[in-house]
């Protein structure tokens, strides 16, 4: 199967240090792409240059085959990648619909016009609905987002990334910050709807990872050290030393 | 109320309230930018002033124009003139948005001074003001008191309904979204500096009716009314109002003019107590005037 | 509601900013003069009316309007800018209040916008700066540099005083303008340094006249350029001035030490009544009163026959402690220059620069 | 109850009008090692906050060592002996590395200076390998690394920490387990907020749990895990 | 223009930027560092150049003038923060704006009551009056010297107390996370008392001493307060070094834009246009790097 989202030798430094170098990877449809790595391995970077967030020093990226290095972050997202971010960020002054609202909004074609009225677009809301409900914010739809607590932001942060139905998903550290029963939530969230979308999911939490993967990437100092499939990987002997530690070996 | 204004008011009176309905206008143009999209600008008169110039300018010597003619014209030249300066200045962020607004705004309140181009220091006067004329059965005079107190006021109540449905838009969605965090917007897939730049010319058409209405009320348009005073003191307005509510421009514009009328009459020292009130609503009202209507709905909760 | 046993007589002046100073200088002129009528002139008594015109050109209209349509005033006594002076002229065509300009010199208020219920009892721009160039040339120098501020005022002050200068055989080498209101001149003493033309002439008022005299001293020009400039370069700032004022010459309609009797009892009545010396702008103001006197005399105070009252104030005469002076057809003063030169800390006349001089009105249709 | 270094009586707190703790009492002793739980919203983020003096109680009494604190400024608080690591971290976008460790370091309330810049960077030798970076430019568990090192420079008595270990990668996260073990070790008591339940009962003293911003469990954490199904609707374990 | 002239119309350009510098000096700590966006500073440098004035004219000596004047901004300073500033840090920045811009028109007033609306000057101290001949005809005032000796002392001292002490890092670390910089320990409260006194008295420091070479009028503080905020923000915010540059081109531009005749397609730019140029370098700056020269990119 072709992959949707690949990226070709990608390297990024940043006025000296270099964050990510060489990283190649593909995802495909329906499958779960986890990239794992001790901080400050590059993965956020990795995740900011395919989601556009940051433009690659060398390296490519393609999508469903097509090059599109170099576009910007609003570029990459209407060519369906959507992503979450490891440090929230949404819209703290507005209410949890219309955070959803943008979102699902950014994917018609009439948010140029000023003079209609969003009522005469319920298409929006619909499908913002549909979006709380897979998230379980609905108990808190109307509330303002910066009223939340942090486990709550980090879902409002989930649902945006949905939102916007994407063909691949970058989802960096979903879980952080999420109590034990909304982690099993998220999850289970994840893997009802892992065959609509190309995910790459970077996560510290382990069982998270493996419950969820397909393949891994690990990732140190940059590069990467190890990729394949999960069982490879947690029995790999560089991966435990540099990240895993022995806890997961068996 | 205002409605019978003309009828039971004087002269004076009716210009006063026509004045505060063009500042209306002015400040809520900045408001769209300031309050809705989170574009502070310092350089918005470079557009109220530039309409009256565009006016002055068309303006022939003897005869008065088509209002509705002269109006278009101003709005599309200070559209124009919009898109340029957005395009310019949207490449900033934050304070420094708002200093390349006021570095764009004093340029050209210094083209102006500075050149014979317009009048120089002085200005120009406009003798003879636009009018309409309906298949000669009904005319609009707007040296009649009245007849522009009217125009202004229907201009008013059209500019609001045109914010307020910008703001219900799509479009207007976006915007807020881009106020609060212009990161995420992009990444959810919006050309923000696009949609920004839209806003930049909307507002500064709507500004341009202001300043149209300015110059043909005064009949003079001058340097100053580019120059960043004008600017800064639209923006009081908005702060002192509220910025980011249909409101708050209304109930500032109204507030700090009044105050300013009444402290002149009162004292040589207006300026002395229009600062005390002024840092007051500041210090007691953080959402400004309309902050203090909220808070009274609230404590009856 | 216009009441026939009052006079209203408004005054559209700058109260606030930097030009407040000459705003009250004109005013207590003004009211000194209007009290040789004493307490109810014609059996009126004399109800003011003031607006802060803040020297904003663009609210120009807008306070005038106040004052002539809602106060419903006489007569206008105002005002000090230029830019708003034309504004107000403006409205006053429209609603045909008299107005006495005391210090505008915008040539057009009496030129292409001069109108017959405008006057002026000041100066025209034209006319400081005319009678230099002679002064100058008679001094034995005939290549000069022009200073001033990028403005209205000082671009007509420089346009004059090429005319007056040229006419004389002189020269101007270079135009200097530095932008208004920058107070940085360094550049252009270094310009001047380096031009070395005889005499530099120059058109500044208020803060900025101060500095550039003493930045022209300290650079140590002074010594080796004589500076001229129109009166307004040492006047009322003087003191500020110093050391650094001394031989400055400059030409002007009016000066502190003019020894005749009527500027002598003047300045002796203004200090009485407001413990300070009068300057030109007081002297501005009171021949302003002096000039709507001739007007109540001529109507017995009824200034609502306006032709009559604009009539006696074409033919006044007004003897004036800058002299006697009447007015030209446009309604500008014709009046003498003097020569002034700074010695000991005083503007001394040391001559009179011109006789009469008239501005020439141009545009004006009367 | 005068042998606690912080003693929390019925305290209520308000974000604006929604009553988010509702008389939280609990106690803190020296050296004590003591487990926040609770689900997300719970109001454990919002208990600290008043801790800290950031939040204004509403009502209720706090005292550090016996001595009534509630009303005293967050600064005069944090150099009573209290330092905190915040959700989120809080780390001085504008600050290098270096600067934001240095803006902390100072001896503790009793002179204490058993951690001092050196020892901070031995513990977190990535820390060092990134002094001179500012930190917006850090990796979220750098942050967090610099966050605590900073909290630990301030030589505190109790450190309360929010989120230990969000976002850390499992061997990291090990290690700030074993720093916490650390600190314990060495007397300074904690406050410590974290999903990772198995951890936190094995290191902590005695573990508290909130619901609906209530205590409604405060004991030894093997009293805890002998009950699953409090465990399941507390917690969601 | 020979090469001499354009030698001392380089100096002078220096000279001015220095000058510029030192009236922005107080900006920079109070809206740069700070990050209070403080538009009344133009109102600090005149009340300095009054106090100047009216303080040694007083008591007759300029160096004991000035230091009572340093203490009479310190005390304001003080005195405007506890009264109205301290409740505006969490705010909205456009509330710091609502309150300075009432604190102009209180000022403006307050000044014209206290000492009236007249043109002033303060003669140069005794120590410092003279001047050096530059060329047959020019000469340079020591005073001038003296000023740009003090500007760069000034930058030298405020570069080395933000980027290298500890009471810097607290400054700048309270403008990132103030909650965090007090769970640390710090008064941050009490610092920004002594900072944003700090910055009013170099205003009205800047004033003070500029007062014998500018002369002291009530339209002076507006001059200065646009100039000021183009200086910051082009240097980028927080950075001397930028705002030193920055006043240097600003500074230069000036000089040679009053001098230099430059026509472009027939238009003239200078001198026609010179009012136009410092704004069109910072909009020419701004839009190649819209975070100011020295600004960190966020
Ligand atoms: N804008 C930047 N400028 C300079 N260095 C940066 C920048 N962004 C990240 N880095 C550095 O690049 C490295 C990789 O950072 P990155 O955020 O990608 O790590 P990570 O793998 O996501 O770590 P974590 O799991 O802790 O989030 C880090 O050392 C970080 O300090
Ligand atoms: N600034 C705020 N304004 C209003 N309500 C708030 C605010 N911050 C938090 N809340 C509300 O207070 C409650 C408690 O929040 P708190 O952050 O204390 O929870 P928490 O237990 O720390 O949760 P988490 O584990 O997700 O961090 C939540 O319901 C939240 O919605
Ligand atoms: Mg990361
Ligand atoms: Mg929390």
């Amino acid at each position: 199967m072709r992959s949707v989202i690949e990226a070709r030798g990608l390297t990024k430094r940043f006025s000296g240090l270099t964050a990510v170098s060489d990283v190649s990877l593909s995802c495909e449809h329906g499958v779960i792409h986890a990239v794992i790595g001790p901080n400050g391995a590059g993965k956020s970077t990795l995740m900011n240059l395919l989601s556009g967030d940051l433009k690659p020093t060398s390296g490519n990226i393609l999508i469903d085959g097509i090059d599109v290095t170099g576009s910007g972050s609003s570029q990459m997202s209407l060519l369906g990648v959507g992503r979450s971010y490891q440090r929230t960020n949404i819209y703290p002054s507005l209410t949890v619909v219309e955070n959803c609202n943008l979102a699902v909004q950014s994917r018609s074609k009439f948010s140029m016009r000023f003079l209609s009225d969003v009522g005469s677009h319920p298409e929006v809301e619909v499908d913002t609905k549909n979006v709380l409900e897979r998230v379980r914010l609905e108990s808190v739809a109307q509330k303002r987002v910066s009223e939340l607590s942090h486990g709550e932001q980090r879902q409002v942060e989930i649902a945006l990334a949905l939102a916007i139905k994407p063909k691949v998903l970058l989802l960096d550290e979903p879980l952080a910050g999420m109590g034990a029963e909304e982690s099993l939530s998220i999850v289970a969230l994840l893997q009802s709807i892992r065959s609509e979308f190309a995910v790459i999911l970077v996560e510290h939490d382990m069982d998270a990872v493996f419950a969820l993967a397909d393949t891994l990437t690990v990732m140190l100092n940059g590069g990467v050290i190890e990729s394949g499939l999960p069982q490879d990987i947690r029995s790999s002997d560089r991966v435990q030393a540099a990240y895993l530690g022995e806890d997961f070996s068996d | 109320m205002l409605i019978f204004l003309p009828v039971f008011s004087e002269l004076y009176y009716i210009q006063f309230a026509s004045k505060i309905l063009i500042m209306i206008i002015f400040v809520s143009s900045l408001n769209l930018l300031v309050g809705f999209t989170g574009l502070v600008s310092l350089g918005h008169a470079a557009f109220f002033g530039s309409s009256g110039y565009v006016l002055a300018l068309l303006s022939p010597a003897d005869t008065s124009m088509n209002l509705f003619v002269a109006l278009l014209a101003s709005m599309l030249c200070v559209g124009v003139l919009g898109a340029v300066f957005g395009a310019v200045v949207l490449r900033t962020k934050g304070i420094f948005f708002i200093m390349s607004t006021l570095a764009l705004g004093e340029m050209l309140f210094y083209f102006l001074h500075d050149t014979a181009f317009a009048g120089g220091s002085d200005g120009i006067y406009i003798y003879d003001r636009p009018g309409f004329n309906l298949f000669g059965w009904w005319q609009l005079d707007l040296s009649n008191v009245s007849h522009f107190y009217y125009l202004a006021l229907i201009l008013v109540c059209l500019v609001l309904m045109l914010i307020k449905r910008i703001m219900n838009s799509p479009f207007g969605r976006v915007i807020s979204g881009i106020r609060v965090n212009e990161h995420r917007t992009k990444a959810l897939g919006y050309h923000t500096y696009k949609f920004k730049l839209v806003c930049f010319v909307i507002a500064s058409m709507i500004a341009a009716i202001s300043g149209f209405l300015a110059a043909v009320q005064f009949g003079v348009v001058n340097p100053e009314m580019v120059g960043w005073h004008a600017s800064g003191h639209a923006l009081m307005m908005v702060i002192l109002g509220g910025k980011g509510s249909l409101l708050g421009p209304v109930l500032g514009t109204t507030t700090l003019m009044l105050v300013e009328e009444i402290f002149q009459e009162a004292t040589k020292h207006w300026q002395l107590l229009t600062g005390i009130v002024v840092v007051l609503v500041a210090l007691f009202f953080p959402n400004g005037l309309v902050g203090l209507k909220f808070s009274k709905k609230r404590s009856e909760i | 509601n216009k009441t026939n046993d009052a006079i209203r007589v408004g005054f559209m002046l700058p109260y606030t900013g930097t030009y407040a100073k000459l705003g009250a200088a004109i005013e207590n002129g003004f009211r000194l003069a209007l009290t040789e009528l004493g307490d109810k002139p014609y059996g009126k008594s004399i109800d003011f009316y003031t607006v802060d015109d803040e020297s904003n050109p663009a609210k120009s209209t807008d306070y005038a309007n106040k004052i002539m349509t809602r106060d419903n005033v006489d007569v206008v006594i105002g005002t000090v800018h230029s830019g708003v002076a034309m504004g107000m002229i403006k409205v006053a065509k429209e609603t045909g209040t008299l107005v006495i300009i005391p210090n505008a010199g915008a040539n057009a208020a009496t030129g292409s916008m001069c109108a017959p219920n405008v006057f002026r009892t000041s100066f025209s721009n034209w006319q400081p700066t005319h009678p230099l160039g002679k002064v100058m040339v008679e001094n034995g120098h005939k290549k000069s540099v022009f200073v001033t501020w990028k403005y209205g005022a000082g671009e007509e002050a420089l346009a004059s005083f090429r005319e007056g200068f040229e006419a004389e055989g002189g020269e101007v080498i270079k135009e200097l303008f530095v932008p208004f209101p920058n107070v940085e001149f360094q550049a252009i003493l270094t310009e001047i340094a380096a031009l070395k033309p005889d005499a530099v002439a120059c058109f500044f008022a208020g803060g900025g006249a101060v500095k550039f005299v003493k930045d022209y001293a300290a650079a140590g020009l002074k010594s080796s350029i004589p500076l001229y400039g129109s009166g307004f370069l040492t006047e009322g700032v003087l003191e500020a001035q110093g050391a650094d004022a001394e031989g400055i010459t400059t030409t002007l309609h009016y000066a502190d030490g003019l020894q005749n009797p009527k500027n002598l009892s003047f300045r002796e009545a203004y200090r009485e009544a407001y413990n300070e010396e009068a300057d030109v702008y007081a002297v501005q103001g009171y021949d302003a009163g002096l000039l709507l006197i001739k007007a109540l005399e001529e109507t017995s105070g009824d200034l609502s026959q306006k032709t009559q009252a604009i009539k006696a104030m074409e033919g006044a005469e007004i003897d004036s402690p800058r002299g006697v002076w009447t007015m030209s057809k446009s309604h500008n003063p014709i009046q003498n220059f003097y020569t002034l030169r700074v010695e000991n800390g005083i503007n001394k006349v040391i001559g009179t620069a011109w006789e009469g001089l008239e501005d020439p009105g141009v545009g004006c249709g009367v | 109850m005068t042998d606690a270094l912080m003693h929390v009586a019925s305290l209520h707190a308000h974000y604006g009008l929604s009553h988010v703790i509702h008389g939280v009492n609990l106690e803190i002793k020296p050296g004590e090692t003591v487990a926040l739980m609770g689900r997300n919203g719970m109001g454990k983020t919002t208990l600290i906050k008043c801790l800290m003096g950031l939040l204004p109680a509403s009502s209720g009494a706090i005292r550090l060592r016996g001595q009534d604190i509630k009303s005293l400024a967050t600064h005069s608080l944090a150099r009573r002996g209290i330092a905190y690591v915040p959700e989120g971290r809080g780390i001085f976008q504008n600050l290098s590395v270096k600067e934001n460790l240095l803006l902390a370091a100072r001896a503790g309330f009793e002179g204490r200076m058993e951690w001092t810049y050196d020892r901070v960077l031995d513990v977190f030798p990535r820390l060092k390998e990134r002094l001179a970076h500012g930190g917006q430019q850090l990796s979220g568990g750098e942050q967090q690394m610099l966050s605590i090192g900073r909290a630990l420079l301030t030589n505190p008595d109790l450190l309360i920490l929010d989120e230990a270990t969000e976002g850390l990668a499992p061997l990291i996260a090990r290690d700030i387990w074993s720093i916490i073990g650390i600190v314990k070790k060495s007397g300074i008591s904690s406050l410590i907020v974290d999903k990772n339940f198995s951890a936190l009962a094995k290191i902590s003293n005695r573990s508290v749990v909130m619901v609906k911003g209530a205590v409604v469990f405060d004991d030894v954490p093997t009293k805890l895990i002998e009950q699953p199904k409090e465990l399941k609707t507390w917690l969601g374990i | 223009m020979d090469a001499a002239t354009f030698f001392i119309q380089t100096m002078n350009g220096i000279q001015y930027g220095l000058l510029l510098f030192l009236v922005a000096s107080g900006l920079t700590l109070i809206f740069g560092i700070m990050g209070v966006i403080n538009i009344a500073h133009g109102s600090f440098y005149m009340i300095g150049a009054y106090l100047a004035w009216s303080l040694m004219g007083w008591v007759g000596n300029f160096w004991i003038g000035l230091v009572a004047g340093v203490m009479v901004a310190l005390v304001l300073g003080l005195l405007l923060e506890w009264l109205f500033i301290r409740f505006l840090y969490d705010r909205d920045h456009l509330q710091q704006v609502l309150v300075t811009y009432g604190l102009i028109l209180i000022f403006s007033e307050l000044r014209s009551m206290i000492w009236g609306d007249d043109v002033h000057s303060v003669p140069i101290p005794e120590l410092l009056n003279g001047s050096i001949q530059i060329t047959e005809n020019l000469a340079y005032p020591i005073y001038r010297l003296w000023l740009s000796g003090v500007c760069i002392v000034i930058a030298v001292l405020m570069f080395l107390g933000i980027q290298h002490t500890r009471l810097g890092m607290m400054i700048r670390a309270g403008e990132s996370d103030r909650e965090m910089t007090k769970a640390l320990g710090i008064n941050i409260g009490l610092i920004y008392r002594f900072i944003f006194a700090l910055g009013i008295t170099l205003a009205a420091f800047s004033g003070m001493i500029s007062a014998p070479i500018s002369s002291v009028f009530p339209g002076m503080g507006s001059q200065v307060l646009i100039v000021s905020f183009v200086v910051v923000v082009i240097g980028g915010l927080g950075s001397i070094k930028g705002a030193m540059i920055a006043a240097l081109s600003v500074g230069l531009i000036d000089t040679f834009g009053k001098v230099i005749h430059l026509d472009i397609f027939g238009i003239n730019i200078f001198p026609e246009m010179s009012g136009m140029s410092i704004f069109a370098l910072m909009a020419l700056i701004l839009t190649l790097r819209p975070q100011g020269l020295f600004g960190r990119e966020h």
